[in-house]
C-alpha cells in the first residue's frame, strides 16, 4: 500500500486517495477543430510509460483536493507530489 | 491497560456549516474571522477553537461546528456578510452525525479501521483529519479533552459506523450510549 | 517426440533419458520472415498457427525473459466464451472451439476443464445483464443459462445463497463448457508445437528497438543483436506501449498491476468457477486443490507484477461472502501480472500505420481464455495483412469511429 | 508414553501435562510443545503421506519449514486444514489428524503410485490423458480425487478476526539474538518500536542453544531483554505474530495468532491482523537448516540437525536412541553433542575430508565416532529409518560411489549447511546475492527502508549475531533522526567453525536418474531425477523448472529445499549457481487465512447499508428493499398478503388516479454557486443552463468525453449564480467527484464552490392528481396552483411550518412535487404528508411503482435503458443538445460511429398478444428462421405489466428503431421462441404531456 504526500495532509495511507491518471492532458480548446483521430488521441491514447510518470491524485477521503505527483510504474516509488499549477 | 472506560455516544443537536473560500483573496477570510469570532485555521488538519469549532477541511473548505440551535443564525450571518465575495455558506447539520468516543481505548478503537497516526504525540489536542473508518469516510475531531473525539459522519452512514464500532471493539472496555 | 502412455511407459522403462526438449535453444538467425515479440501464450499461438495455417516457417518468438512468464504464467485461467457484444462473443467462441480440441492438436496436455462458469447476480440490474447477455449468447450459438438461486444452492453447496446476506444471490449465468486450463501448458504446448514445425523460440532475448525503412518494418534490435524481418508482430501484453513508443506509435492502452493468489491445497470441495462482479471476486480449485482466486486491478499504472495488499484484503472479504467456508483456509502465495487495459475492455488485434508491423494487446484482465482464438487471428492477420472478419472490429480504428465494443459489464471481475 | 521424552531440561512445563488425539489415539505432552515435539516425545514418527507418490513421511523441521507434517487440526466449523504440526502449539484436548493416507496413514493404497514412480516423473499429465478426447473428464476426476492435504470446513466459521493500523519508527521482524538487539537498540534511543515474531516465545534460535550470553544462560538473557522492551511504552511486542508480507512504501503485514494455541473454541478474536507503516525495518529472520539430497533421504526420522537440537534443548525430546548425523559443516556437530548428552549412541559421517574445528575435537572428546570424507548415499527402512548406507568420497560429485558400511539407526540428522531466511527482503524488492564463501544467497541491494541482520544476513556466529543486530539497531535508530544509544555488546560463548563444503547432492551407487529416489522437495516428491529430467526436455530456465517439477511449490515455499534444488539444477545446467539464481519469494511468508485478510469486513459489514432517513417508517410498513449501491431502498409496500405485482398494480393506479408518495431521497444532490456557475455547468450539460430563470427548473444530462450518457437529473436555478443539482442515485459521488475534477485540474480559473447536499436533505415526492390538495392539506405556505408555481420550476416554502425546497417535476408524469426537506425532519414530514394524504388514500411506492411509472411515460434510468454506450441521440433526446457551445463528450458525437443511422435507439415495444411481459434484457431478432449466429437487431431495457393501461410494455434499443415505427420484430425468449413485438413510441400515457402540468 503505498505512501502519498498530500501537498495539504501529508502522508496518507493509498487508500484514502483516488488515481487520476496521466497528468498533462489538456482538453483541446476547439474540439470541432481537430480531426476524429485527434480527438481519439485526447481521448483514448496514453503515454502509459515504464518508468517515470506524471500522475494525478485525489485525496478523495480528506481534503478532496487534485494534485500532481511524479511516481516511478516499475519501482512504484514516489519522486514528489505537488499542488496543481505550481 | 485502560485507566477509564471508553465511552461511544452518539450526540444530538449539533450544528455544522461549511464554508467554502479562499483565505488568501478579496476580503474572505477577514469577513468569516469578524462573523465567526474567531481565526479559520489555515494550517491543514487543525481546529480553532471558539466560539465555535472550525475545523480545516481543505485549503478553502471548513466545517463550522456549533449547537444546532446557532446554526441557523450563523448560516444567515455568514451569507449576508459573504454576499460581494466568492464563497459558499451551507448549513449541513441535517446531513451529518456526531459520535463522541472518549476514553483511553478511543485510539485503539480507531486503528482497527483507520490508517492514520493516532499516536498522542501526533493526533494532539486541536487536531482533526478527515479519512477512511473501516468503509466510511468521516472527519476525526480531537476535542482538547483527554482522549475525547468526535467523529463526525454523514448521517446514512450512523447505522453502519455504529455497528461497526460495536464490533471492532468487542475486545476494547468500550460502553456504548 | 510424441505424447502418449505408451510413450510414457517405454521412457520409464529406460529412466526417463530419452526425452528430447520440448523446444529447441537456438541462436536467432539474421533474418525471418516474421518475428513474433512476446512469447506469452498469445505469441506462441500466433507463430504456431502462423506456421500451421500458412506455411509460414521462417518465424521467431522473440522473449525477454522466460516463455509463458508474463501474464500467461500468472492468470486464474478462466476460459469462457460467453461475452455480451456480437463481435467479442464469436471471437472467444472461436477460440473455445480451439480449446476443445487443443490437447489433441497440440500433443499435449493443457487439461482444459470444462467444469461450467457461474457469473452470479445480486442485483436486479445484475439479472437483467444475465438475461440479456444469455440471450444474446444463445443467438451467437454460445451456451448459456440463466440459473436461479435455488438452483445455486444445489449445484454449489458451500455458496451463501441466503436471502440475508449483504448481497443477496439472486441467480447466475451458467455456461458449462467454460471452464479452466493448465496455464504454463498452454504455453509450453504451443511452444513446442510451433517448434516442431520449424519455429524458433529464443527466451531471453528482449526487443529493445523497432527498426523501419521507408514506413515499413525493416528489423528489430535485441539484447541478442540486430533481427531482420519481413514482418513483425507484437504480443507483449503489458508491455504494448513501450512497444509502441519504439515504432513511435501511441496505444489507448494502460498497464496496470493484477494481483491472484492461491491457498495451500485442500480436499476437492468447489467443482466449478463462481465469479461475482458485484461483491468483486471469483474462485475456482485447481486439480492439485489449491482455491485459484483473482483480486481486483488496482487503479494506478503499475509495472512491478505486485500491486497492493488492500486490494488483496478486498478480494478476501468477497471470497468469504460467496463462501463462508473458506474463512479458515490460508493464502499460500500472492503474485501479480501487469494487465494491458483498453477503454472498452475489448482487446486490439491490429495492423498499424507502420507496414508489416502488428499490434495485439488490450486483453487486460481476461486474455488467457483468447490465448488460441487471438494466436488464430493474429496469424491471418499478419500472413494475408488484413484481418480476419473475426478480429476486423477489433483494429485500432475502432477509436477513431467511436466503433468501441463495450465489453466492461461482461468481462465482469477481472478475469 | 513418551518413551522419547527426556527426564530433565527444556522449555516445558511437566506439572501441566495435556492429552491430545493424533488419528483419534490418545496421547500425552506438556504445556509448551508442540504437537511436532509431543508427537516425537510419544515416539510418532510417520505422520503423513506425501502429495503424489504417498510415501510414508515424518517430521523433518522443527518450524515453518517444515514440509511433511501437515495436519489437520480440530472438527467441525472450527477446523483448521494444513497447519504445519511443528507449529502447532499443544493445547488439552486438541485433537490433530494426518491429511494424507486413505483408508489409513499406515496402509494407504496410493502408496502404489511409489511403485509406478518412473511413470510418475516431472510432468507426466502434459504427455498423456489425451485420448479419446472426451475421457479427460473422467481422468480429472480420477486427478482430482487425490488433490489436496486438509479439508475446508464445511460450516460457517464462528471466530472472529480483526484489523489494527499501526505506526512505528522501526519494525523488526524476527526476535532471536539480531533481532532482539536491534529492537533494545531502536527502542533504547528512543523509537517506537514493534518487535514481531512467529513463535510463541521470543529468543529464536536462543530458546535451544547450549550457548550463554553475559555469562547467563541464553534463555535468561533473552527474558531480560523481553522484560525491558515490554516496558517502554512506544515498544510493541508481538509473539506469535509473523510477518507474511513487506510491500510497497514500507508497509508490512502481519498476522497475529491470538487464540489458536489455547483451544478450538475460545471466546475472542482469533487472528488480527497488523496493517504495520513503518519508517525502517530490521530483518532478523534468521536462516534455515539445509537438508541433504541422497537416496530414500525422505525415511521418517531423517531430520535436520538444528531440528534434533531443538527437539532435545527446548522439548526435552529425543527423537532416537541410535543416531547418526551426516553433515557438510560443523553446526550439526552441536546436535552429535546434544544427543549424546540425551543418551544416544552418536556416529557422524562429515562428507568434508578435513572434518570439524574445534567442534570435531569436542565430539570426539565425547568417544563419538566421526568418519569424514564419507557421506550417506542411501536409507534403509520403509515407515521409518533403519539404517543408513555408507560411502567413501572424494568429494567429487559426479563419480560413482561404492557402499562400504552399513549403520543400523533410529535417526538420522543431517546438515547441508544454513540458508539466511532473506523472504522478507526479497518481497521488498531487495535483491540477493549469492555469497561464494558462505556458499548461500545472502539480502543484496535493498530496494526499501530496510537492513538485514543476524544469520538472515549470513552470521553464523552466536557474538556476530549480537553485534549485527545491534549496528543494524543503531542504524535504523539514527536514519529516524535518533541519537543511537550506546548498547554494550554482550558477551557471547561460542566457538570458532570451520567452513563448510558444498555437497548439493550425495552421489548415489546407481546414476542419478535410476538410482532411488533422491528428494529435493520433500512436498511435492520433487527428486534429483525430475529436475534433470526437466532440464533434459529444455525447461532450462529455474522458473520453468519450478514449475514443471514442483520444486517449491508445496506449502512450505521450497523453505527446506530450493536451494538445493537450485544448486543441482546449476550442476545440470553446468552453470554458476549465482547464474541460475533464485524463483520470487512472493508474499505469504507463511499461509494466513483469509479471514484475518477480510478481518471485520464481513458479513454485514462487508459494505455499509445506507438507510435514509425515514428507512425505519419503511420497515415498520413491511417494505421489502431493493439493493441500491449501497442504498437500501422500499421496493414496494405489500398490504396483506399481496405479492410484487399485486402491490405495485395497485401503487401504480392509486398514484395515477389520486395520489402516492415515495422516498427519492438517495438522489444524488449538490450545491453549485459561484460568479462563473453557469459557464461551468454550461461546460457539463447539453443544454443551454444560461437560457434557465431563476425559479425554474431543467431536466439534464451529461455525457463522458467519449458522448455516451453518464448521468442525468433535474437541475434548478436558485439564484443568479446558484443551482441545485440533482444526480442518480447512483451517480451521487462520481458525478460530484466528476465535476470536481473538471473543476480542479483543467478549469481553476472558474470561481464555482461545489457541496454535496446529498445527506442534508431527504426528498419525498408526492405523485398524482390529488399531491396539491394533499401539501394544501399540509399547511403549505405558497399558492400551489399553476399560474403561481408552474411545472418544471422550484420554491422555498413552509410546509406545517417546517422549511422545505418544493420542486415542481415529476418522474410519473403525473401532477407532482418533491419536496425537499433538512434530512432531520424528513421523518415527521413524511407522516404529516401521510396523514394530510389519508382523505386520498395516500399511497407510498417503491422503487419498482416508481420504474412502472416512468416507463409509461418513456422516461429512461441510466444504467438500465442505457449501457455505458448510449448517446444522447440514440435516446432521443437530440433537443437537449446545445448548438450554440461547447460541452463534454459533444466532439464524440460527431465521430462516424456516432453519426450511424443504424445505432441502437431507445423505442418501445408492445408485445402484440397483448399479454407477455418480456423478460428485461431479452433480444431482439428480425429474422425468426436465421441460422446461428442470429442476427440480433436490439434488446429490451425496461419491462413491465401497466396497470394503468392493462398491457405489457416495454423499452428497448433497436438498431435504427425510430425509423421502425410500427414495424414487428421479435423477442428471442429463453425457451426458443419468439414473441412478436410492436415497435412503438416509448411513451406509452399521456403522450402530450398534459397530466403532469395542470
Ligand atoms: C492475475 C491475473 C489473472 C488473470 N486471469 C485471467 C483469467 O482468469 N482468464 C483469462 O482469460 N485471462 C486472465 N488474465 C489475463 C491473461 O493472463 C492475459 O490476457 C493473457 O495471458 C495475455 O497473454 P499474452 O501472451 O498476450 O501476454 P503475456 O503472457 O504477458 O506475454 C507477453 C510476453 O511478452 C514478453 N515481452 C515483453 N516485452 C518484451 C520485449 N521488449 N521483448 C521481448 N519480449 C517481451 C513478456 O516477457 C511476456 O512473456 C489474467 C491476468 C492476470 C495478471
Ligand atoms: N552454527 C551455525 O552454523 C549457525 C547457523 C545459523 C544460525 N546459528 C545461530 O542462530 C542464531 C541466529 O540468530 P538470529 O537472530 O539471526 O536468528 P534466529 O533464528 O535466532 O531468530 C530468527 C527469529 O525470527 C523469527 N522469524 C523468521 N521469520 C519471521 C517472520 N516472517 N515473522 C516473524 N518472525 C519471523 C523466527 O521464528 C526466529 O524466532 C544465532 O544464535 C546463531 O549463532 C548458528
Ligand atoms: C493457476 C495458478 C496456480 C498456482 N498454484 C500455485 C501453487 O500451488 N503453489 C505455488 O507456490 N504457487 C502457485 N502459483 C503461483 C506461482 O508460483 C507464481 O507465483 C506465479 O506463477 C507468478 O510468478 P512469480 O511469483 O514467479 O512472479 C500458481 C499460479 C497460477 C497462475
Ligand atoms: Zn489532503
Amino acid at each position: 500500500m503505498l505512501l502519498i504526500k498530500c501537498p495539504w495532509c501529508g502522508e496518507r495511507a493509498e487508500t484514502e486517495f483516488s488515481y487520476g491518471g496521466e497528468a498533462g492532458i489538456t482538453r483541446p480548446r476547439d474540439p470541432d477543430a481537430l480531426s476524429d483521430a485527434e480527438w481519439a488521441d485526447y481521448l483514448f491514447n496514453r503515454t502509459n510509460p515504464r518508468g517515470a510518470h506524471e500522475e494525478l491524485w485525489n485525496h478523495a477521503h480528506g481534503c478532496r483536493r487534485w494534485f500532481g505527483a511524479e511516481r516511478d510504474t516499475v519501482s512504484y516509488v514516489i519522486a514528489r507530489t505537488y499542488k496543481l499549477g505550481s | 491497560m485502560s485507566d477509564a472506560r471508553t465511552r461511544v455516544e452518539v450526540l444530538a443537536e449539533i450544528g455544522h456549516i461549511n464554508l467554502r473560500g479562499d483565505p488568501g483573496r478579496g476580503a474572505f477570510r477577514e469577513i468569516a474571522e469578524r462573523v465567526l469570532g474567531q481565526p479559520l485555521p489555515i494550517t491543514p488538519n487543525t481546529v480553532s477553537e471558539g466560539g465555535h469549532r472550525v475545523c480545516w477541511l481543505g485549503p478553502d473548505e471548513w466545517s463550522v461546528v456549533t449547537a444546532a440551535g446557532d446554526a441557523g443564525v450563523l448560516l444567515e450571518q455568514l451569507q449576508t456578510a459573504l454576499a460581494g465575495e466568492h464563497a459558499a455558506v451551507n448549513d449541513l447539520s441535517g446531513g451529518l452525525a456526531v459520535v463522541r468516543i472518549s476514553g483511553a481505548d478511543s485510539r485503539r478503537l480507531f486503528a482497527r479501521g483507520c490508517t492514520l497516526d493516532f499516536h498522542p504525540d501526533k493526533f494532539v489536542p486541536g487536531s482533526c483529519a478527515q479519512a477512511g473508518l473501516a468503509k466510511a469516510s468521516v472527519l476525526f475531531i480531537h476535542t482538547g479533552g483527554r482522549d475525547v473525539f468526535d467523529l463526525v459522519v454523514r448521517r446514512s452512514f450512523l447505522d453502519y459506523m455504529v455497528r461497526w464500532l460495536r464490533h471492532a471493539g468487542a475486545e476494547l472496555d468500550i460502553e456504548f450510549h | 517426440m510424441k505424447y502418449s502412455a505408451l510413450n510414457l511407459v517405454r521412457n520409464a522403462l529406460t529412466g526417463n533419458r530419452n526425452w528430447t526438449p520440448a523446444w529447441r535453444s537456438p541462436e536467432p538467425a539474421r533474418e525471418y520472415d516474421v518475428v513474433i515479440v512476446g512469447g506469452g501464450g498469445h505469441g506462441l499461438a500466433t507463430a504456431y498457427y502462423l506456421a500451421k495455417e500458412h506455411g509460414i516457417r521462417r518465424v521467431a518468438v522473440l522473449e525477454k525473459g522466460w516463455i509463458g512468464g508474463g501474464n500467461t504464467g500468472r492468470n486464474t485461467t478462466i476460459v469462457r466464451s460467453n461475452y455480451l457484444w456480437t463481435e467479442a462473443s464469436l471471437l472467444y467462441e472461436k477460440s473455445m472451439q480451439l480449446w476443445e480440441g487443443l490437447s489433441q492438436d497440440l500433443n499435449y496436455n493443457v487439461m482444459f476443464s470444462q467444469r461450467g462458469v457461474y457469473n452470479l447476480g445480486h442485483t436486479l440490474q445484475d439479472m437483467r445483464d444475465i438475461e440479456r447477455r444469455v440471450s444474446a449468447n444463445r443467438l451467437n450459438g454460445i451456451d448459456a443459462e440463466v440459473v436461479t438461486a435455488a438452483q445455486l444452492k444445489t449445484a454449489i453447496p458451500y455458496l451463501d445463497t441466503s436471502p440475508d446476506a449483504r448481497y443477496p444471490i439472486l441467480g447466475a449465468s451458467l455456461q458449462r463448457r467454460a471452464g479452466v486450463a493448465r496455464h504454463d501448458a498452454v504455453a509450453w504446448g504451443f511452444a513446442r508445437a510451433a517448434d516442431s514445425l520449424g519455429v524458433d523460440i529464443i527466451e531471453q532475448c528482449e526487443v529493445t528497438a523497432i527498426r523501419t525503412e521507408q514506413g515499413g518494418v525493416s528489423a528489430v534490435e535485441t539484447t541478442r543483436g540486430t533481427i531482420r524481418a519481413g514482418k513483425v508482430g507484437v504480443v507483449v501484453a503489458g508491455n504494448a506501449s513501450v512497444l509502441a513508443s519504439m515504432a513511435g506509435l501511441r496505444l489507448p492502452v494502460e498497464s496496470h498491476p493484477l494481483q491472484a493468489f492461491v491457498s495451500e491445497p485442500l480436499k476437492p470441495v468447489l467443482d466449478t468457477v463462481v465469479m461475482s462482479n458485484a461483491v468483486h471476486g471469483y474462485v475456482s480449485q485447481s486439480d492439485k486443490g489449491e482455491l485459484v482466486i483473482g483480486a481486483g486491478i488496482d487503479a494506478y499504472l503499475g509495472y512491478g507484477q505486485r500491486g497492493s495488499f488492500p486490494t488483496i484484503e478486498h478480494t478476501m472479504e468477497a471470497i468469504i461472502t460467496l463462501f463462508p467456508i473458506f474463512s479458515r483456509v490460508r493464502m499460500l502465495r500472492l503474485w501479480g501480472g501487469i494487465v494491458d487495459v483498453c477503454p472498452d475492455a475489448c482487446p486490439i488485434i491490429s495492423k498499424t500505420p507502420v507496414a508489416g508491423l502488428y499490434f495485439n494487446c488490450g486483453w487486460g484482465t481476461g486474455g488467457f481464455k483468447a490465448t488460441p482464438g487471438s494466436g488464430w487471428t493474429f496469424a491471418h492477420t499478419i500472413a494475408q495483412d488484413r484481418p480476419h472478419e473475426l478480429n476486423a472490429p477489433f483494429d485500432l480504428e475502432r477509436f477513431t469511429t467511436g466503433a468501441l465494443i463495450d465489453e466492461h459489464g461482461a468481462a465482469a471481475v477481472a478475469h | 508414553m513418551q518413551i522419547n521424552r527426556l527426564s530433565q531440561g527444556g522449555r516445558i512445563d511437566r506439572s501441566k501435562p495435556l492429552g491430545f488425539r493424533f488419528n483419534g489415539k490418545r496421547y500425552q505432552g506438556f504445556a509448551g510443545d508442540t504437537l511436532a515435539s509431543a508427537l516425537l516425545a510419544n515416539g510418532v514418527l510417520l505422520v503423513s503421506r506425501s502429495f503424489k507418490l504417498h510415501r510414508p513421511r515424518g517430521i523433518v523441521a522443527a518450524g515453518s519449514d517444515e514440509p511433511n507434517a501437515i495436519v489437520q487440526v480440530g472438527s467441525g466449523a472450527s477446523t483448521i486444514p494444513n497447519l504445519r504440526a511443528t507449529e502447532v502449539e499443544l493445547y488439552d484436548g486438541l485433537k490433530a489428524r494426518s491429511t494424507k493416507g486413505w483408508p489409513g496413514l499406515r496402509f494407504d493404497i496410493a502408496a502404489l503410485n511409489d511403485r509406478f514412480s518412473p511413470l510418475l516423473g516431472a510432468g507426466f499429465y502434459y504427455k498423456t490423458f489425451m485420448r479419446p478426447k472426451a475421457f479427460w473428464k473422467h481422468y480429472e476426476r480420477f486427478i482430482r480425487a487425490s488433490a489436496g492435504f486438509g479439508a475446508a470446513p464445511q460450516r460457517t466459521d464462528p471466530d472472529r478476526y480483526e484489523h489494527c493500523n499501526a505506526h512505528c519508527d522501526v519494525l523488526v521482524a524476527g526476535a532471536g539474538p539480531a533481532g532482539l538487539m536491534a529492537a533494545l537498540v531502536a527502542a533504547r534511543s528512543g523509537a517506537r518500536v514493534i518487535v514481531a515474531d512467529e513463535q510463541n516465545e521470543f529468543g529464536g534460535a536462543l530458546l535451544s542453544a547450549s550457548a550463554t550470553i553475559d555469562g547467563q544462560p541464553a534463555p535468561d538473557w533473552v527474558a531480560t531483554v523481553v522484560a525491558e522492551l515490554s516496558g517502554y511504552e512506544d515498544v510493541t511486542v508481538l509473539p506469535r505474530s509473523t510477518v507474511f508480507g513487506y510491500h510497497d512504501h514500507n508497509f508490512l503485514t502481519l498476522a497475529e495468532r491470538c487464540t489458536d494455541h489455547i483451544g478450538e473454541r475460545v471466546q475472542g478474536v482469533r487472528q488480527r491482523l497488523w496493517r504495520v507503516r513503518a519508517k525502517q525495518v530490521v530483518l532478523a529472520q534468521g536462516a534455515f537448516e539445509r537438508p541433504l539430497v541422497f537416496c530414500n533421504n525422505d525415511r521418517p526420522g531423517v531430520m535436520t540437525a538444528s531440528a534434533v537440537s531443538t527437539y532435545i534443548r527446548r522439548y526435552a525430546v529425543c527423537p532416537g536412541k541410535r543416531a547418526v548425523v551426516f553433515t557438510n559443516n560443523d553446526s550439526a556437530y552441536e546436535t552429535a553433542l546434544d544427543l549424546r548428552a540425551s543418551g544416544a549412541t552418536v556416529i557422524v559421517i562429515d562428507s568434508r575430508s578435513g572434518g570439524a574445528g574445534a567442534l570435531g575435537a569436542a565430539v570426539r572428546k565425547e568417544g563419538i565416532t566421526v568418519l569424514a570424507a564419507h557421506v550417506v548415499t542411501d536409507v534403509t527402512g520403509r515407515r521409518k529409518v533403519a539404517g543408513v548406507r555408507v560411502a567413501q568420497w572424494s568429494g567429487d560429485v559426479t563419480a560413482r560411489v561404492e557402499n562400504t558400511i552399513r549403520i543400523d539407526c533410529d535417526l538420522l540428522a543431517v546438515s547441508g549447511g544454513w540458508s539466511p531466511a532473506v523472504h522478507l527482503h526479497s518481497h521488498s524488492g531487495g535483491k540477493n546475492v549469492w555469497e561464494e564463501s558462505l556458499h548461500c544467497f545472502v539480502p543484496g541491494e535493498t530496494a526499501q527502508a530496510c537492513v538485514s541482520a543476524g544469520s538472515g544476513n549470513g552470521k553464523w556466529a552466536l557474538d556476530a549475531c549480537l553485534r549485527d543486530g545491534r549496528d543494524a539497531g543503531a542504524a535504523v535508530a539514527s536514519r529516524c533522526g535518533f541519537e543511537a544509544a550506546e548498547v554494550p555488546l554482550p558477551s557471547a560463548s561460542d566457538t570458532a567453525v570451520n567452513e563448510m563444503q558444498p555437497l548439493w547432492r550425495v552421489p548415489a551407487v546407481k546414476d542419478p536418474d535410476r538410482c532411488p529416489k533422491q528428494f529435493v522437495d520433500y512436498q511435492n516428491d520433487t527428486s534429483v531425477a525430475d529436475i534433470r529430467l526437466a532440464v533434459r526436455e529444455g525447461y532450462r530456465n529455474v522458473e520453468h523448472v519450478k514449475r514443471y517439477t514442483a520444486l517449491g511449490f508445496g506449502t512450505d515455499q521450497g523453505k527446506l529445499g530450493n536451494i538445493n534444488g537450485m544448486a543441482i539444477l546449476a550442476e545440470c545446467l553446468d552453470e554458476d549457481i549465482k547464474d541460475v539464481g533464485t524463483t520470487t519469494f512472493r508474499p505469504a511468508y507463511t499461509p494466513v487465512t483469509f479471514g484475518v485478510g477480510a478481518g471485520e469486513n464481513v458479513g454485514e459489514l462487508l459494505d455499509p447499508v445506507r438507510k435514509t432517513a425515514i428507512h425505519e417508517w419503511h420497515e415498520q410498513h413491511g417494505a421489502p428493499f431493493e439493493v441500491v449501491g449501497q442504498w437500501h431502498r422500499p421496493w414496494y409496500f405489500p398490504r396483506g398478503d399481496e405479492d410484487l405485482h399485486a402491490a405495485v398494480a395497485r401503487e401504480c393506479l392509486a398514484t395515477r388516479n389520486s395520489v402516492g408518495i415515495m422516498d427519492a431521497s438517495t438522489l444524488g444532490k449538490i450545491d453549485a454557486q459561484g460568479p462563473d456557475v453557469v459557464e461551468f455547468l454550461e461546460r457539463i450539460y447539453t443544454h443551454n443552463v444560461g437560457k434557465m430563470k431563476v425559479g425554474r427548473c431543467a431536466y439534464g444530462i451529461m455525457l463522458g468525453e467519449d458522448g455516451m450518457v453518464m448521468d442525468d437529473g433535474v437541475m434548478a436555478r436558485l439564484a443568479e449564480n446558484r443551482f441545485y443539482l440533482t444526480t442518480t442515485t447512483g451517480g451521487a459521488a462520481p458525478v460530484l467527484a466528476w465535476l470536481e475534477t473538471w473543476l480542479q485540474t483543467e478549469w481553476p480559473e472558474l470561481e464555482v464552490y461545489l457541496t454535496s447536499l446529498t445527506e442534508t436533505y431527504s426528498t419525498i415526492a408526492v405523485a398524482g392528481p390529488n399531491s396539491r390538495r394533499v401539501l394544501q392539506n399540509a399547511g403549505c405556505s405558497i399558492d400551489l396552483e399553476r399560474e403561481s408555481f408552474p411545472f418544471m420550476s422550484v420554491r422555498s416554502a413552509n410546509l406545517a411550518g417546517i422549511p422545505v425546497q418544493l420542486f415542481r417535476v415529476s418522474f410519473s408524469g403525473e401532477l407532482a412535487f418533491e419536496v425537499n426537506i433538512d434530512s432531520r425532519y424528513a421523518e415527521q414530514m413524511w407522516r404529516l404528508l401521510m396523514q394530510a394524504g389519508q382523505e386520498f388514500d395516500i399511497t407510498p411506492y417503491g422503487t419498482e411503482t416508481m420504474h412502472v411509472l416512468r416507463a409509461e411515460k418513456g422516461f429512461v434510468i441510466v444504467g438500465q435503458d442505457t449501457d455505458g454506450s448510449v448517446t444522447p441521440v440514440d435516446l432521443g433526446m437530440n433537443w437537449m443538445l446545445s448548438k450554440d457551445k461547447d460541452y463534454l463528450g459533444k466532439r464524440s458525437l460527431a465521430r462516424k460511429d456516432c453519426l450511424r443511422e443504424d445505432r441502437k435507439q431507445l423505442v418501445g415495444l408492445l408485445s402484440e398478444d397483448g399479454k407477455t411481459v418480456l423478460p428485461e434484457g431479452t433480444q431482439l431478432v428480425d429474422d425468426t428462421g436465421a441460422p446461428i449466429p442470429v442476427p440480433m437487431c436490439g434488446h429490451v431495457t425496461s419491462s413491465y405489466f401497466s396497470a394503468c393501461l392493462g398491457h405489457p410494455i416495454a423499452l428497448a434499443l433497436v438498431a435504427g428503431g425510430r425509423a421502425r415505427r410500427d414495424e414487428t420484430t421479435f423477442a428471442a425468449m429463453q425457451d426458443g421462441t419468439r414473441v412478436p413485438v410492436r415497435i412503438v413510441s416509448s411513451v406509452f400515457y399521456d403522450a402530450k404531456g398534459e397530466r403532469q402540468n395542470v
